[in-house]
């Protein structure tokens, strides 16, 4: 039995596994360090970088909820010349491949982080944040608007070279339109989902949990909302689709696998079990040789 | 798998726990034998782990909680019972298996030469405080320790080491010294002071303030909400003075720049 | 301590408490009979009803995620004609308010519906259903188009005197401004929200679980995207809101109250304790004298 | 609350379980003292119950289960373990309670008059047909019993009446019969039998060709998701032949309308 071929060919470039971990919940790639083998993994996505530093919201942050958490960090991140500065140190000494995810409040500074990242040779690709729902302008309008996004994604296009992926939001009401707006304007990839917008409210304090009201809604409770995501997107275009939401189990990653991803990420269930991506890619590999299959990319396409 | 880093992940056996106050429990855990079930190093006080809940992933979220001892065979903690994760660990047998990750999060500093440690607890802070004081009784140093309690029921029954002076504060004066831990430290020379304190945010902001109007130092041990536990997140905010620039806030990271903090550095 | 008045005012009639029981979860009220006590619900709505009958989708039609579950029942009802000499008489013997869950195609279908309830007398209002995402043809564009639901919606407030709610979904870029297009077209209350839509494969039969692919998703897990939907749709209008989506305990109902709706229902937690309504209302009575309210609508408005 | 309907729900505690089979279990439950732990009505054979699943609300629906027995001190079922649900079942300890709803849907028909009832089962199917079994038995009616499985390992070890004759196949002939239960059924004068059927479905479709061939009746337990089990959501539709419309599907419930239905009933 041949060993199956478990790259991901995205742009002309490789990913070496389907496996990533989600911006924002593997920091810049060395904090699990002892905790989770980096070397296995398919890609790290990092924290969102923004062009100047930001603090992030103001505490809590963070609220369980049944089979998943919420979260408002709002972006914390050092900045763009701090992520050049002290950053891009780690990523180069990671043994797989970086992608920057890159945020901002207007097109500027998604072009600014971009442009700077085109020169940084240990960053494998970017992944625009247009869907991030815990920030006042946190990219959100881009992600709900196709003609929004379409030119943020030309512009980006114009000053980046290497893989683009977008990263959409499930808070919309036709995804697919917003999936074929990134792919026309020369988006290489689409990663999606970002969090659903959600709340928790103190009933004894009787004010929300977070402090500005909603939150990110992430973990095994939205899968079946990023499972149909991805199976509508990957249907209405033509470009790799990377899905994540609530992966935490080799089947939670082969049910967005046959239904159209090409990748995967994992966040939120890092939390709870660090390690998760390797026995993740595991799972996947035993699954492929069971079922005959020899390349990812056979793995959709079913329905 | 790199391990320069010093925290891993491991499986412990609970070996036994023990009701110390009404809904605090003590629970003792042990390593198991391989060296894949150790931390890479000993946990110190102040430090802490996290522990995936029983009923994962209905609660996502591991839960952290304080060293209150430690050798090189396992390891306890104090905890009160507050929701699921508590609820479950209450009702696990012993010999049940326990998913840590560990140590965590930074220790309480020495205490400046000749000063005297003032240690201050109430609620789930005892447990950290109950390992600072046998670390500085292993030290050789002596110690003074101010518990608090709403009443006599929720008194935690420990052992505290001989070299620790213990005083127990009760807010309905149902045991010890009727009042608040700043009661407790009244009738206290506390020149040489540097005080240590864990419990509920405003019985350490009290200990802040008296700490700052006596020009003691005072360290704090915050709690705040987290997920990873190792600084990849950004959840646990601290709220801190920006030196830099005053009208903005600044957080730091209570898992990996705290849970110890300067009381001074931070927004109280 | 005098008791806190539970009723909920709506367009000038009464519900009883808080409390109801939501579409499609509990038949047409009698199906519980043994297993929950009617007389302590504050209304119960009724599976949809459309003009023809509906045999509904093939199996399977349920399918488990988790801290939730996907339906995809298609909206299976036995029709006008079956509903008015059958179920009528069930729900003429309720001991609480029957509101009526409407739904269609086209608008006619809708009007028809409606037209026939007004000469009901044992019907205490009507839910528009304009939310379902399981049918091809289930409302699903009246509920994302808030030009098509101010229509239908003033189309229906001609033909139909009694109280109007207009039930919405979540999936959308913009509750708030669906919800303000009902309202400007007389609606008199609205709930919300309906499933999210979710996706569950089977891994060995390369499969979607629901044959027709997506479902709709409830239970707790989603309880976080009702309680921030809830939050910004009662911002959003003047009218009352119903709140419900992941409804399983007292706390649960209190998060939804507070974050701005005037009544509640129990829907998916019903399958896994069909006596939950009961305690649900018991546990807001509770926290009412404990917390020092003494009216349901006091409950809301911190936030 | 009204208590016309026959169903209701109570908890029970598990007085013990015993492995039949490689993956298989029976367990027997009995009902508490009072009379709110206990059905309105005895269940009969066909019948089900739902039970709440231990980690409830992470698995948020009950899960349905056919009676293997029922006295008025409780009752029994045969289970496979499949999925979370199960896998706890087995892993309670005796005296654990169960939240069950029952007894729910129908019971298999009585055959006609003269008829010599054939009960085929394979897998899951087995609890029902052995409830069937005793219930014939009590009656003073003799039944032939064919009893499918894929190995001898999975042959479950149950005790059955003395009047029913029982034919045991395994696919590889490790045990008994070598072949499927139609195998079983071969040499068999069915000019007057009466066929009830539970197992995997092709098995209940191949026995309700066989009944068809030889025009017997035949009647089958239909598994279908099921959320509510009283009706109420629709959830469990079951295809079956619309006599009106033969053109547009029609569908009747399981947990209501069945489990048991005449086999000519469905489509299949
Ligand atoms: C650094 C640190 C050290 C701690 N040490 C102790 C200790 O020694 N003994 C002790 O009893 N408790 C300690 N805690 C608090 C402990 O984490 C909570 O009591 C525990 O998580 C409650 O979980 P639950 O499921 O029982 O209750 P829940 O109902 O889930 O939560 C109750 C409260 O616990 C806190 N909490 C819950 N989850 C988390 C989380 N993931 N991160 C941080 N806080 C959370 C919140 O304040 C929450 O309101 C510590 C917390 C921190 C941050
Ligand atoms: C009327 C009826 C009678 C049954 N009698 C028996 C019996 O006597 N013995 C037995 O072992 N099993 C019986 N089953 C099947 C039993 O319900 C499942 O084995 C059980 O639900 C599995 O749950 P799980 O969590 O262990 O596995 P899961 O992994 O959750 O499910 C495994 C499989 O069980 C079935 N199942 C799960 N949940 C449900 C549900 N809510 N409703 C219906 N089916 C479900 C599905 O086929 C599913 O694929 C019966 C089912 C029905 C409908
Ligand atoms: C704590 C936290 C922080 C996050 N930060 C970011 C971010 O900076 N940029 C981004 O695109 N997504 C961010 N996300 C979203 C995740 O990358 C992911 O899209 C989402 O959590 C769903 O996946 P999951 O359920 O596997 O966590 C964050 C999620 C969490 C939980
Ligand atoms: C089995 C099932 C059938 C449903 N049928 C309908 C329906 O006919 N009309 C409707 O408006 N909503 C229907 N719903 C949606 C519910 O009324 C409710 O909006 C949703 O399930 C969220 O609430 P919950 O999480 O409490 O279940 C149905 C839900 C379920 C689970
Ligand atoms: S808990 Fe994640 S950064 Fe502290
Ligand atoms: S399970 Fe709800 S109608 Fe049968």
């Amino acid at each position: 039995m041949v060993d199956p071929d478990l790259t991901v060919a995205i742009a002309g470039k490789t990913l070496p596994n389907p496996v990533g971990v989600a911006s924002g919940t593997f920091g810049f790639g060395e904090e699990y360090e002892g905790l989770t083998d980096t070397a296995s993994l398919g890609a790290v996505y990092t924290k969102a970088v923004t062009p100047e530093p930001r603090a992030g919201n103001p505490p809590p942050r963070l609220a369980e909820t049944p089979a998943g958490m919420i979260n408002a960090i709002g972006l914390a991140n050092p900045g763009l010349a701090a992520f050049l500065s002290e950053k891009v140190r780690i990523l180069e000494r990671l043994p797989c491949p970086a992608i920057v995810n890159v945020a901002g409040a207007v097109m500027a500074d998604y072009l600014k982080v971009a442009e700077a990242m085109e020169e940084v040779d240990s960053v494998w690709g970017i992944e625009l944040n247009v869907s991030c729902p815990n920030v006042d302008h946190g990219g959100m309008a881009f992600g709900t608007d196709p003609k929004v996004l379409e030119s943020l994604t030309y512009a980006v296009r114009k000053v980046y070279s290497k893989p683009i992926i977008v990263k959409l939001s499930p808070n919309v009401t036709d995804i697919g339109e917003i999936a074929r707006a990134a792919e026309s304007a020369g988006a290489d990839a689409l990663s999606c989902i970002n969090t659903l917008t959600g709340m928790k409210v103190d009933v004894l304090r009787r004010q929300p949990v977070i402090p500005r009201g909603t939150g990110g809604l992430s973990g095994p409770a939205i899968r079946p909302v990023g499972v149909a995501a991805v199976w509508k997107v990957s249907k209405a275009v033509g470009i790799p689709v990377i899905g994540l939401g609530g992966i935490s189990s080799a089947e939670d990653a082969m049910e967005y696998l046959l239904a159209g991803a090409s990748a995967i990420q994992v966040g939120t269930a890092l939390f709870g079990e660090p390690d998760i991506p390797g026995r993740i890619l595991g799972g996947i590999k035993i699954y492929m040789v069971q079922e005959g299959f020899s390349r990812i990319a056979d793995l959709h396409g079913f329905f | 798998m790199n391990s320069g880093s010093p925290h891993k992940r491991g499986k412990a056996r609970i070996l036994d726990q023990r009701i110390i106050a009404e809904g605090y429990r003590e629970m003792k855990l042990s390593y198991s034998s391989d060296s894949n079930g150790r931390p890479r190093v000993r946990p110190s006080s102040g430090q802490f782990f996290t522990i995936l809940p029983h009923h994962y992933p209905l609660s996502i979220m591991r839960r952290p909680f304080a060293y209150s001892d430690s050798d090189e065979n396992g390891f306890s903690f104090i905890y009160e019972i507050r929701g699921p994760a508590t609820r479950d660990l209450a009702n696990l047998d012993d010999g049940s298996p326990v998913d840590w990750i560990g140590p965590l999060g930074s220790t309480f500093p020495e205490a400046p030469e000749n000063s005297r440690p003032v240690l201050v607890a109430g609620g789930i802070g005892v447990g950290p405080i109950l390992y600072l004081a046998r670390e500085l009784a292993e030290a050789g140093a002596e110690s003074l320790v101010v518990l608090g309690a709403r009443n006599v029921g929720l008194v935690p029954r420990l052992e505290w080491p001989e070299t620790a002076e213990v005083r127990i504060c009760t807010d309905d004066g149902s045991h010890g010294i009727h009042g608040t831990v700043l009661d407790g430290l009244s009738n206290t020379n506390v020149t040489n002071a540097a005080f240590y304190t864990c419990g509920p945010h405003p019985m350490m902001a009290a200990v802040h303030r008296f700490a700052v109007d006596t020009d003691r130092p005072c360290w704090v041990s915050m709690e705040e909400m987290m997920a990873c536990g190792v600084g990849a997140c950004q959840g646990c905010a601290i709220p801190v003075k920006d030196e830099d620039d005053l009208s903005r806030p600044a957080y730091k990271q209570a898992c990996v720049e705290g849970p110890i903090f300067d009381s001074r550095e931070l927004i109280w």
